[in-house]
């Protein structure tokens, strides 16, 4: 059912090399380079203002970067069918306030282009039952957020690239949400993700990448 | 095609529970034409007379007034970026909502036709190139607004702007429809400005929403 | 070589009674010319000189973190 | 089609080319402005109908011209900028824009000033001069959206769509303008007949309209030098020039510094 990530899973399949980002004429980042392979996190750490969301956009594909290159199975994004593998959560939710956890469901189910499943049940794993069918805005921010990464539950692709996802959760949901990504890192998918958590004791395998703010 | 039913059954959900995104704009039209004759004098020939000029100014205002919101809270929320970043089916999205702000806006002017035309003083012939111009003339007007929002996405003032960067485009679409009615309060034919009011409709159909994805691609990015 | 076509220079200047429209046209295109020119050369000027103020500001920086970081070894 | 050209090269190149032509451009563009119109101003009979009023035609029709080539490049670097992704189109979008609407600014004030004497008034609503304004919009319209994100690069990416939406939208505007002032042509406006123009008129024209072009083209390069410096400017090349440039002062700000130590 999982889009193959890699031939074989010591190759890696994601790698970005020497990129450079300039915003407001100030060099945020420079020179990083990253690979990833299958079953494997990486967490991008960093000062706030280091550069780590805008980061995550070029790495993503949503931006340029100002030199450099990121590669999907060694070719570059554009060029490559990597948007079909990707799954982003940027910062900002993606809640509209007026629509219900419900309906936010349908939707992504329809531009993922899957099959509509069971909402209530995915909405249920994520402690949300009861909670179904009234307007996000009546959520607290918590709350939305997990609806937010109900996403996950949902989709089949193979690289996540998360923006801080455990902002605003609960032990339990942080506890949930770790879970789910050991499973995603078994079945062969990789993550990438910004985060001041310390993830080495759950993920010791993982690579951390730290951004230094720079004038 | 799932993708395009998705997005307009969200979209239709979002107008039914923000009923004064779609509802203001219909006021401001109705304001709008009531102020002419107040100003201008309530003479029937010259209500007449002006009437084309007035509807079709007073209804691509209210387009405009209710342009802006198109993308701004996909925008801001982030279902933008996430749609772009998935390079799901943009373009289905795009006509989605496209065709639901037609369907806000420009589908009660069309509904109040007789309305107006009976406020303005004009016939039944008049009336009826005024309904087949803004039935031909109106989804050009959504096409190029919603170009305007998508290329003010991200821009600091976006609402004056956009107003600024789209009315001139609208210069062709407001000669050809006046000229018709007007012919057809004379009692001519006007089926020229009609054909030509459809062909401009079906190149802007064909180009517009390919620049409104471009334009939210490069405002996301 | 063409010959010059005014006898004098108040007949210049005149335009055959349409001097005003004639010099105010001339007068405005220039000006207007100008004025581009002028804000085109001083944006350049400006600019190199903001990006050389902006490497002292970074130099200046750099100095101050060196002295610190020297202090805090000594 | 351009992706084999080396991405830090090429800004440098186009820059140091802009600064070799930019003199030359702008001195042969002085030059032949002066001598067109000085030529046009005083060597050239009057004529019939319109006396010396039609002197104006001199900078008018150069200006009216060059609006619309100033607006086809711009739509062309666009094009460009939107299709190869290069940069340094995307840049000249932004440098020829107010050029070229200066430019149409000029050539409506002249229309208007040559107007009154001849047509009685300041304005009519010709068809040329009314998509003469519309073109000045259009103008605006790039130019304040160019100026109008937080983030330079997209201001210039949504001005350069929006040039090329422009210059797809031109055509249908000019006809429908076109037509729509044939069916409200007033009796009271007199069209000029078809210009017969005689040789002697026609030469200083013609330089007008190279000097016209050759101020386009100066003054682009000096603004697209601008350009690159403010989006190059973390490169290193940038950086050298900078302090280089800094490091011979120019004479006012040595009369400055001295006059502060006095004190």
């Amino acid at each position: 059912m999982r889009a193959v990530f890699s031939k074989s899973s010591a190759d890696p399949v994601f790698t970005a090399s020497n990129l450079c980002c300039v915003r407001q004429d100030r060099i945020l980042f420079e020179a990083v380079n990253l690979h990833l392979a299958a079953g494997q996190l990486l967490q991008i750490g960093g000062k706030n203002g280091a550069g780590k969301s805008s980061l995550l956009r070029i790495l993503a594909g949503l931006a340029q970067p100002d030199d450099g290159i990121v590669l999907w199975n060694e070719q570059p994004l554009a060029d490559s069918d990597f948007s079909q593998h990707l799954c982003f959560i940027g910062h900002l939710s993606g809640i509209q306030p007026q629509l219900t956890a419900l309906e936010h469901l349908e939707f992504w189910q329809a531009s993922f282009g899957l099959k509509p499943a069971d909402g209530y049940e995915v909405l249920a794993v994520l402690g949300l039952a009861g909670l179904e069918d009234i307007p996000c805005q009546l959520l607290s921010a918590g709350q939305q957020r997990r609806v937010s990464l109900a996403r996950l539950w949902l989709t089949d692709r193979s690289l996540w690239i998360l923006d801080e996802p455990f902002t605003a959760l609960d032990q339990s949901a942080i506890v949930l949400l770790q879970r789910k990504f050991t499973e995603h890192l078994a079945q062969g998918g990789g993550i990438i993700l910004t985060t001041h958590q310390p993830l080495t004791q759950h993920f010791p395998a993982a690579q951390l990448l730290e951004l230094a703010y720079r004038w | 095609m799932v993708m395009f039913k998705a997005a307009f059954v969200r979209e239709w959900r979002l107008l039914a529970r923000q009923k004064a995104d779609w509802l203001n704009p219909l006021m401001f039209f109705l304001i709008v034409l009531t102020l002419f004759p107040l100003g201008i004098g309530a003479k029937p020939n010259l209500l007449a007379e002006i009437a084309p000029g007035i509807i079709w100014i007073a209804a691509l205002l209210s387009v405009l007034l209710g342009a802006e919101r198109l993308f701004k809270d996909d925008y801001r929320q982030g279902v933008l970026e996430q749609l772009v970043a998935a390079e799901q089916p943009m373009l289905a999205y795009v006509l989605a909502k496209i065709v639901s702000s037609w369907c806000s806006t420009a589908l009660p002017l069309l509904l109040m036709s007789p309305l107006i035309a009976l406020l303005l003083g004009l016939d039944s012939a008049a009336w009826l190139a005024v309904f087949l111009t803004l039935l031909l003339g109106t989804p050009l007007l959504n096409l190029l607004a919603s170009l305007g929002a998508a290329l003010t996405l991200s821009a600091d003032k976006g609402g004056i702007l956009l107003a600024l960067l789209i009315l001139p485009l609208y210069i062709p679409l407001l000669i050809f429809a006046s000229a018709a009615v007007d012919q057809a309060s004379l009692g001519l034919d006007y089926s020229a400005q009609l054909a030509v009011l459809g062909a401009m409709l079906c190149l802007s159909l064909a180009l517009v929403p390919l620049a409104v994805l471009k334009a939210l691609k490069l405002n996301v990015g | 070589m063409p010959e010059l076509n005014f006898s004098s220079w108040s007949a210049f200047f005149s335009m055959g009674g349409y001097g005003l429209f004639v010099w105010l046209s001339y007068g405005v295109t220039f000006t207007l010319l100008g004025l581009l020119w002028w804000f085109s050369q001083t944006g350049h000027r400006q600019l190199l000189k903001e990006l050389a103020a902006k490497q002292a500001r970074e130099l200046r920086v750099q100095q101050q973190l060196q002295k610190q970081s020297a202090q805090e070894q000594s | 089609m351009f992706k084999w050209l080396d991405p830090y090269a090429k800004p440098e190149t186009l820059y140091r080319i802009c600064g070799l032509w930019f003199p030359w451009l702008m001195t042969a563009a002085v030059a032949t402005l002066l001598l067109g119109n000085l030529w046009g101003l005083a060597f050239t009979p009057p004529d019939y109908q319109q006396g010396d009023s039609y002197r104006i035609i001199h900078i008018h029709v150069p200006s009216a011209i060059w609006s619309m080539g100033a607006y086809s490049s711009m739509a062309i670097a666009a094009f460009i900028a939107l299709v190869w992704q290069v940069k340094a189109a995307q840049w000249a979008v932004g440098a020829i824009a107010p050029i070229g609407a200066v430019f149409t600014v000029i050539a409506l004030f002249t229309g208007a000033a040559w107007g009154k004497p001849m047509w009685g008034t300041w304005w009519v609503w010709d068809a040329r001069l009314t998509s003469q304004l519309i073109l000045l919009f259009l103008y605006l319209g790039v130019i304040a959206l160019a100026g109008a994100f937080a983030d330079r690069q997209t201001g210039a990416k949504a001005s350069a769509l929006l040039a090329v939406v422009g210059v797809v939208n031109l055509p249908i505007i000019h006809f429908s303008v076109e037509w729509w002032n044939t069916l409200h042509q007033g009796a009271t406006i007199t069209k000029f007949a078809k210009p017969s123009i005689d040789a002697s008129m026609l030469w200083p024209l013609l330089i007008s309209i190279l000097a016209f072009g050759l101020i386009l083209a100066a003054l682009t390069c000096l603004r697209l030098k601008t350009a690159i410096l403010e989006n190059e400017q973390h490169r290193p090349w940038v950086r050298q020039l900078a302090v280089s440039l800094a490091a011979t002062p120019a004479k006012g700000s040595i009369a400055k510094s001295v006059t502060k130590e006095e004190v």
